[in-house]
């Protein structure tokens, strides 16, 4: 099923939700609406379903416009936020309604198989209220795969449970969607999220659809200082330069050589993610001294917020790693791991994926 | 526990009971003595306990016909008021059009609106009608205070219900019909169940009207109460017993809707 | 009811076509007839003339209205003066849960149900000093109480009978009103070590604000088209100290059956409650806007 | 500041049999006075029960609570001079900021000025000292839960505040610097803390003590650093880092070792407890060889997730998932390729029955 949106915008009462762009969604594939709340996801997600008429602009599935068909004519599937069951239906009966509207093969078989798939077996006969926020997610799930739409829709879905739950319940997404054959579009603020279901990503910020591309380019290669800003989580570290023959000259007039283009604006922007900077030195590593404001640590990381003479900075350390607070530390940076963007915000250099041999 | 019994919070509520039950009480003493006793003694209960009262409404027509009609023209105006309630509430809870506002207030206008107003163009216009003294003029004329009263208490319901449920429905391929029967109904069982009570309550409560509208075939159970008084002498023990008994529905049926009685006196706000 | 996000359909009209339909046929129809009888003499159904506004003017200067608005106004306000406060004193008395708490909010919401003209005969017995308890207690007391001679007698048992009648309806919005407060606003004060009082005062009158303002708006304009209770217990009398609005137009056009200045006076009737249903819809809006910020 | 020692249990039920009937298994447990200690667990797990019999909102149906020696169990929270906040923020709408802060001060008729200069002290440390004359109810969220803590820490004696679920309601930018208030405040008060939360960055960060929970139970106390190195409980590993632990059957048998049905030889450094039935190692310690090694397992490589900062691959090992951590820049298998894992080093935790044996 191949979906299109062809320069789709969105305003209501004259205040824009959506700004004209194009999309076309790769078929059978994952596509990820990544951005902030309020960056107009769920806008878009519910034109894609028929839920909402673009204020301009057409949607094509297969190449017919279907712009202005009720949803019940479109072959869609939905997950919500807030775990929607019907809630005076026990669950064999909500994931068996869309089945039974359709009449399509053995009911039963189905909703059992499917109950399985999702590890909800047991409470097929009790009522969506009596389960947990993940349980009651589930069963959401179950009935929008019994659709078996070639489109299908979620919108944040897993951000109502909690943290651990939210990564097993990932993990099985992404096997879900790996093994189903319809496309999926999935709404998240999360760029981990976005990162782990692979697939294509369409970054939005503030009703503007900024670059669409596979999720590791867009990662890697983001168009944009915005769309970089958008897809890093924590947050990309931010340094003025201005540029020198053999590189870039920073606030405190510390020299970096990064081989730059022939063309590009004197004022620049380095865009260092977390990752890139150590807390061990390497060679041709340049080195930024500043106080500890807060280590944070996620089990598998540490996140060390650093007030430094270029600002504040946050360094992502592997493992588990404790600081006194405003204790000196170093942050070391390789010149060649730093994004360059133009005054204008557009990439002009972005590091290579070096590759290592084991 | 005998301690926690007389906090000054149980005490209020004590003295309160008693203020609202006693006059109920009295009424009731006072139908189960006969016109003689109530008048000669004076006495907290009846000396000899008598349920002739009751039979005499039971058996005499002018008395029990006032109930059936009372009845009668409740429930068709119940009907009435929900067939044409839902779909509108729906509407109101659901989705925004011209006027919307303006039409959400007019109807509350209608529900504050005195019934001596409407007193004089009611007799106008169902005289012409030819519509006098039978039970769908009374059903009619209460539907200006029960529609608003059902729209509000629906809309007060239905908007408890997430939208995103109409939309899952939807999207599962349910046409509206269907998904309004099968799904949406459901859900707002006691939203139904409340209008239902406050209309049943309103229409059955109400008297200017409905005595007015009506003189002999349609003629409402509070209509021939107010009549006895001026009637020879004063029948107060039947007066009683009519009046017991007229408090009987709305007693069965508050224990059924007691949680969601403050969300339809104030019409679905709370 | 009309937050931005909801979707604009213009089908929806036809949804709520037929309430219009239903209303339209018994409140425009009439109001058009009442509108058309207080600007025209009718002295047959054959012979009118138009007479302007002479009726309302008529009706303006009427002494007799005027006593009957002033004895209306004061009645509606001891009405809210009295049931507001003990209202809220009885909710704030009624157990929060369990089955002690339904038994409560049934007997007490019982008077509620009770037929108007039931409300009037139950009073108008168990006021008789000859057959009624109250009559023969206070008699017995000394105090010759006579509800159908003395006038203020008859006005006073007017409004104990409606706070008895109506209290508990505020009781119920105020109850309402204190069980949406969450249990942590309790538990903070606890753990603040705030008094009964200041737990009232900043915590449960705040949040039962919302709730209050319906239950004055919904007392006062019930009060005052107030007809039947009174008209049972005291028929307006002694003399005209307990007639009030309604019952004087009601004499008017359907007792002296001059119809002219009923309709106008009907007409004023109906935009004096037309203004207080305008702050209530107002005041109803926040209320449910507030509560969905919580 | 109070030591806050627990012996004691709470069941659903009057007398409890099997553990279900139990929401909080017997246990004993001490908070150190001027402590910071996080309740960590998933929905259900008994820690909010277990933070509300702390502070006196709920009496355990056996068993004492002790605040510095003394039983304060039948007290109430105001007797026990505790402060909590709460998920949703509980403010008193109708006062100003300034009022909220003085509000427990004025309940105990503490002069004016006395009430107006310690509301100065606390508004400073909680940077509101330019909001204190604006009403409370139109502040946002974050600023309000500072209110909240601002309650209880505006009383000198208070005995511990304690935090339930806070950050909930937070917009997630704004998340980490309330944490950082957190702990400076922490850092200046020395006060006993103690956070319950579902979020393990939460924990981790904010106490230097973290007890993990599970069904009713306690199952490790220990620094960030003992949970992610020494997990005492399969739970443990599993529910600290992100993704945590792989676990794998183990068995000792005279030819070697015989792990998930392939015998391995046991490198010299590493001792593998004899009665060890389950062997733990986490995704950053796992090494991936193209080629056979000593001790090495046979796997094959089901999926590879490009997650930016780093790369996750995940293989398995004869049906059991194993996750492997990569740097971007290291080398990395294809997808199906048969790869070597080298599981036994330093960092393997060997479990027998889900409890550590070392």
């Amino acid at each position: 099923m191949e979906l299109t949106l062809e320069n789709v915008s969105k305003a209501v009462y004259g205040q824009p939700y959506l700004y004209p762009f194009d999309l076309t969604l790769e078929p059978q594939q994952v596509t990820v609406l990544l951005g902030a709340t309020q960056a107009g996801k769920t806008t878009m997600m519910r034109i894609m379903a028929g839920l909402d008429k673009p204020s301009a602009g057409r949607v094509w599935v297969d190449g017919v416009d279907v712009t202005g068909r009720p949803v019940r004519q479109r072959n869609i599937a939905m997950v919500y936020q807030q775990f929607i069951n019907y809630p005076s239906m026990t669950v064999f009966d909500n994931i068996a309604s869309p089945l039974k509207l359709a009449r399509k093969g053995n009911v039963k078989e189905q909703v059992q198989a499917l109950a399985e798939k999702l590890h909800i077996e047991a409470f097929l006969e009790r009522l969506p209220s009596e389960l947990s926020g993940g349980q009651q997610q589930r069963v959401a799930l179950a009935r929008a795969l019994a659709k078996n739409a070639p489109l299908m829709l979620l919108d944040e879905p897993l951000v109502n449970l909690d943290y651990k739950l939210r990564e097993d319940l990932r993990a099985e997404l992404s096997l879900l969607f790996a093994t189903g054959n319809s496309t999926v579009v999935y709404a998240t603020t999360e760029p981990s999220e976005a990162l782990l279901l692979g697939g294509h990503t369409a970054v939005l910020d503030k009703g503007e659809l900024l670059q669409y591309g596979p999720t590791a380019d867009v990662f890697h290669r983001p168009a944009s200082l915005k769309v970089a800003k958008a897809f890093s989580d924590p947050p990309i570290n931010l340094v003025q330069a201005q540029r020198t023959p053999t590189g870039v000259r920073l606030a405190n007039s510390q020299e970096v050589s990064i081989t730059l283009p022939a063309q590009s604006d004197q004022a620049l922007t380095l865009g260092i993610r977390a990752n890139a900077l150590r807390l061990v030195g390497r060679a041709a590593d340049i080195a930024i001294d500043g106080q500890v404001e807060l280590a944070e640590i996620s089990g598998s990381d540490t996140f060390v917020h650093v007030d430094t003479v270029l600002g504040p900075m946050i360094a992502q350390l592997t493992g588990v790693h404790d600081f006194e607070l405003g204790a000196n530390v170093q942050l070391h940076l390789d010149p060649s791991h730093a994004y360059v963007f133009e005054a204008s915000g557009a990439l002009l250099v972005a590091p290579e994926l070096l590759r290592e041999v084991a | 526990m005998f301690k926690s019994l007389f906090t000054p919070r149980n005490l209020f509520l004590f003295v309160y009971l008693i203020f609202a039950l006693l006059p109920i009480y009295w009424m009731i003493n006072m139908s189960l003595k006969t016109n003689n006793e109530i008048l000669s003694s004076f006495s907290l209960w009846p000396e000899d306990l008598t349920f002739e009262n009751y039979y005499k409404i039971f058996t005499d027509p002018t008395w029990y016909s006032g109930y059936i009609n009372s009845i009668i023209y409740v429930f068709i105006n119940t009907a009435i008021t929900l067939t044409v309630a839902l779909p509108a509430a729906y509407a109101f809870s659901r989705y925004r059009f011209i006027g919307d506002k303006h039409v959400f207030f007019w109807l509350l206008t209608n529900r504050m609106t005195p019934p001596a107003v409407f007193l004089l163009p009611y007799f106008q216009l169902y005289s012409t009608l030819g519509l006098m003294d039978t039970h769908l003029a009374v059903a009619l004329a209460h539907l200006v205070f029960n529609i608003p009263l059902a729209v509000w208490i629906l809309e007060g319901f239905m908007s408890g219900v997430p939208r995103e449920i109409d939309e899952t429905a939807y999207v599962d391929g349910y046409s509206f019909p269907r998904f309004f029967l099968t799904i949406f109904l459901p859900l707002i069982k006691a939203g139904v169940g409340v209008a239902a009570f406050f209309c049943f309550m309103f229409s059955w409560v109400e008297l200017l009207l409905a005595r007015t509208l009506t003189s002999v075939d349609a003629k409402p159970i509070a209509a021939t109460m107010t009549r006895t008084v001026s009637a020879s002498g004063m029948d107060w023990a039947t007066l009683a017993a009519a009046g017991v008994l007229t408090i009987v529905p709305g007693a069965i049926v508050i224990w059924f809707v007691r949680n969601y009685i403050a969300k339809g006196f104030a019409m679905g706000r709370v | 009811m009309n937050n931005t996000d909801k979707p604009s359909n213009q089908k929806a009209w036809l949804l709520v076509l037929p309430v219009l339909i239903c209303v339209a046929f018994s409140a425009i129809l009439p109001l058009m007839t009442v509108v058309n009888y207080s600007v025209q003499d009718i002295f047959s159904p054959t012979r009118r003339i138009f007479v302007g506004t002479e009726w309302f003017t008529m009706v303006m200067r009427d002494s007799e209205l005027h006593a009957a608005l002033a004895r209306q106004v004061t009645f509606s306000l001891s009405v809210l003066a009295v049931q507001i406060p003990l209202g809220v004193a009885l909710a704030l008395c009624m157990p929060a849960s369990g089955w002690k708490a339904s038994a409560t909010l049934v007997l007490v919401a019982l008077s509620l149900l009770i037929p108007w003209n039931v409300v009037g005969t139950i009073w108008q017995i168990f006021g008789r000093t000859d057959i009624g308890l109250l009559g023969h207690t206070l008699q017995q007391l000394g105090f010759d109480y006579s509800y159908t001679g003395n006038p203020t007698h008859a006005w006073v048992t007017v409004l104990i009978m409606d706070v008895w009648h109506w209290t508990p309806l505020v009781a119920l919005l105020a109850y309402a009103g204190l069980r949406s407060i969450p249990d942590a606003y309790y538990q903070a004060a606890r753990i603040d070590g705030a008094s009964k009082w200041a737990v009232f005062r900043y915590i449960q009158l705040p949040k039962m604000r919302g709730v209050l303002m319906i239950a004055v708006l919904l007392r006062f304009m019930d009060s005052f088209m107030i007809y039947t209770e009174p008209f049972v217990l005291t028929g307006g009398g002694p003399g005209t100290s307990t007639t009030f609005l309604s019952q004087y137009l009601t004499q008017k056009a359907v007792g002296q059956f001059d119809l002219g200045p009923a309709a106008a006076f009907s007409i004023i009737y109906f935009l004096i409650i037309l203004l207080f249903c305008f702050v209530l819809y107002n005041w109803m809006q926040n209320v449910g806007k507030s509560q969905q910020q919580g | 500041m109070a030591e806050i020692k627990l012996d004691l249990a709470h069941a659903y039920k009057p007398n409890p049999q099997r553990d279900e009937d139990y929401a909080l298994l017997p246990l004993e447990m001490t908070f150190r006075d001027g402590g910071a200690y996080a309740l960590l667990g998933p929905s259900g797990c008994g820690k909010t029960t277990m933070l509300n019999i702390i502070s006196g909102l709920l009496q355990p149906s056996q068993g004492t609570v002790c605040f510095d020696g003394q039983d304060v169990t039948a007290r109430s929270p105001q007797q026990r001079n505790i402060a909590q906040v709460f998920q949703f923020p509980v403010i008193y709408d109708t006062m100003t900021v300034a009022q909220n802060l003085g509000f427990p001060l004025k309940n105990r008729k503490v002069p004016k000025e006395q009430i107006a200069k310690r509301v100065g002290e606390i508004a400073e440390m909680l940077e509101m000292s330019h909001q204190l004359d604006m009403r409370a109810a139109g502040l946002s969220a974050d600023q309000k839960q500072k209110i909240s803590l601002g309650r209880g820490l505006v009383r000198p004696d208070v005995s511990a505040v304690l935090f339930d679920e806070p950050l909930t309601v937070i917009d997630p930018h704004l998340k980490w610097q309330l944490r950082r208030k957190l702990k400076q405040i922490h850092h200046e008060l020395k006060l006993t803390l103690i956070y319950v939360t579902h979020d393990q960055v939460e924990a981790l960060t904010f106490a230097d003590e973290v007890v993990v929970m599970t069904r009713g139970r306690a199952v490790q106390v220990g620094t960030a650093e003992d949970l992610f190195e020494r997990p005492a409980h399969t739970f443990v590993g599993h529910f600290i880092g992100s993704p945590g632990m792989s676990f794998l059957p183990i068995q000792a048998s005279a030819s070697g070792m015989k792990i998930a049905d392939q015998v391995v030889t046991v490198p010299q450094q590493v001792s593998v407890p004899a009665q060890a039935t389950t062997l733990g190692i986490r995704p950053e310690y796992l090494r991936i060889f193209p080629n056979d090694q000593a001790g090495c397992l046979a796997a094959t490589v089901q999926l590879i997730q490009d997650v930016g900062t780093y790369i996750l691959v995940t293989c398995a090992v004869d049906q059991t998932p194993v996750r492997v951590r990569l740097s971007p820049q290291s080398w990395r298998p294809d997808m199906g390729e048969n790869v070597y894992l080298q599981v036994l080093d330093a960092h393997t935790c060997f479990y027998c029955e889900e409890e550590l044996v070392v």
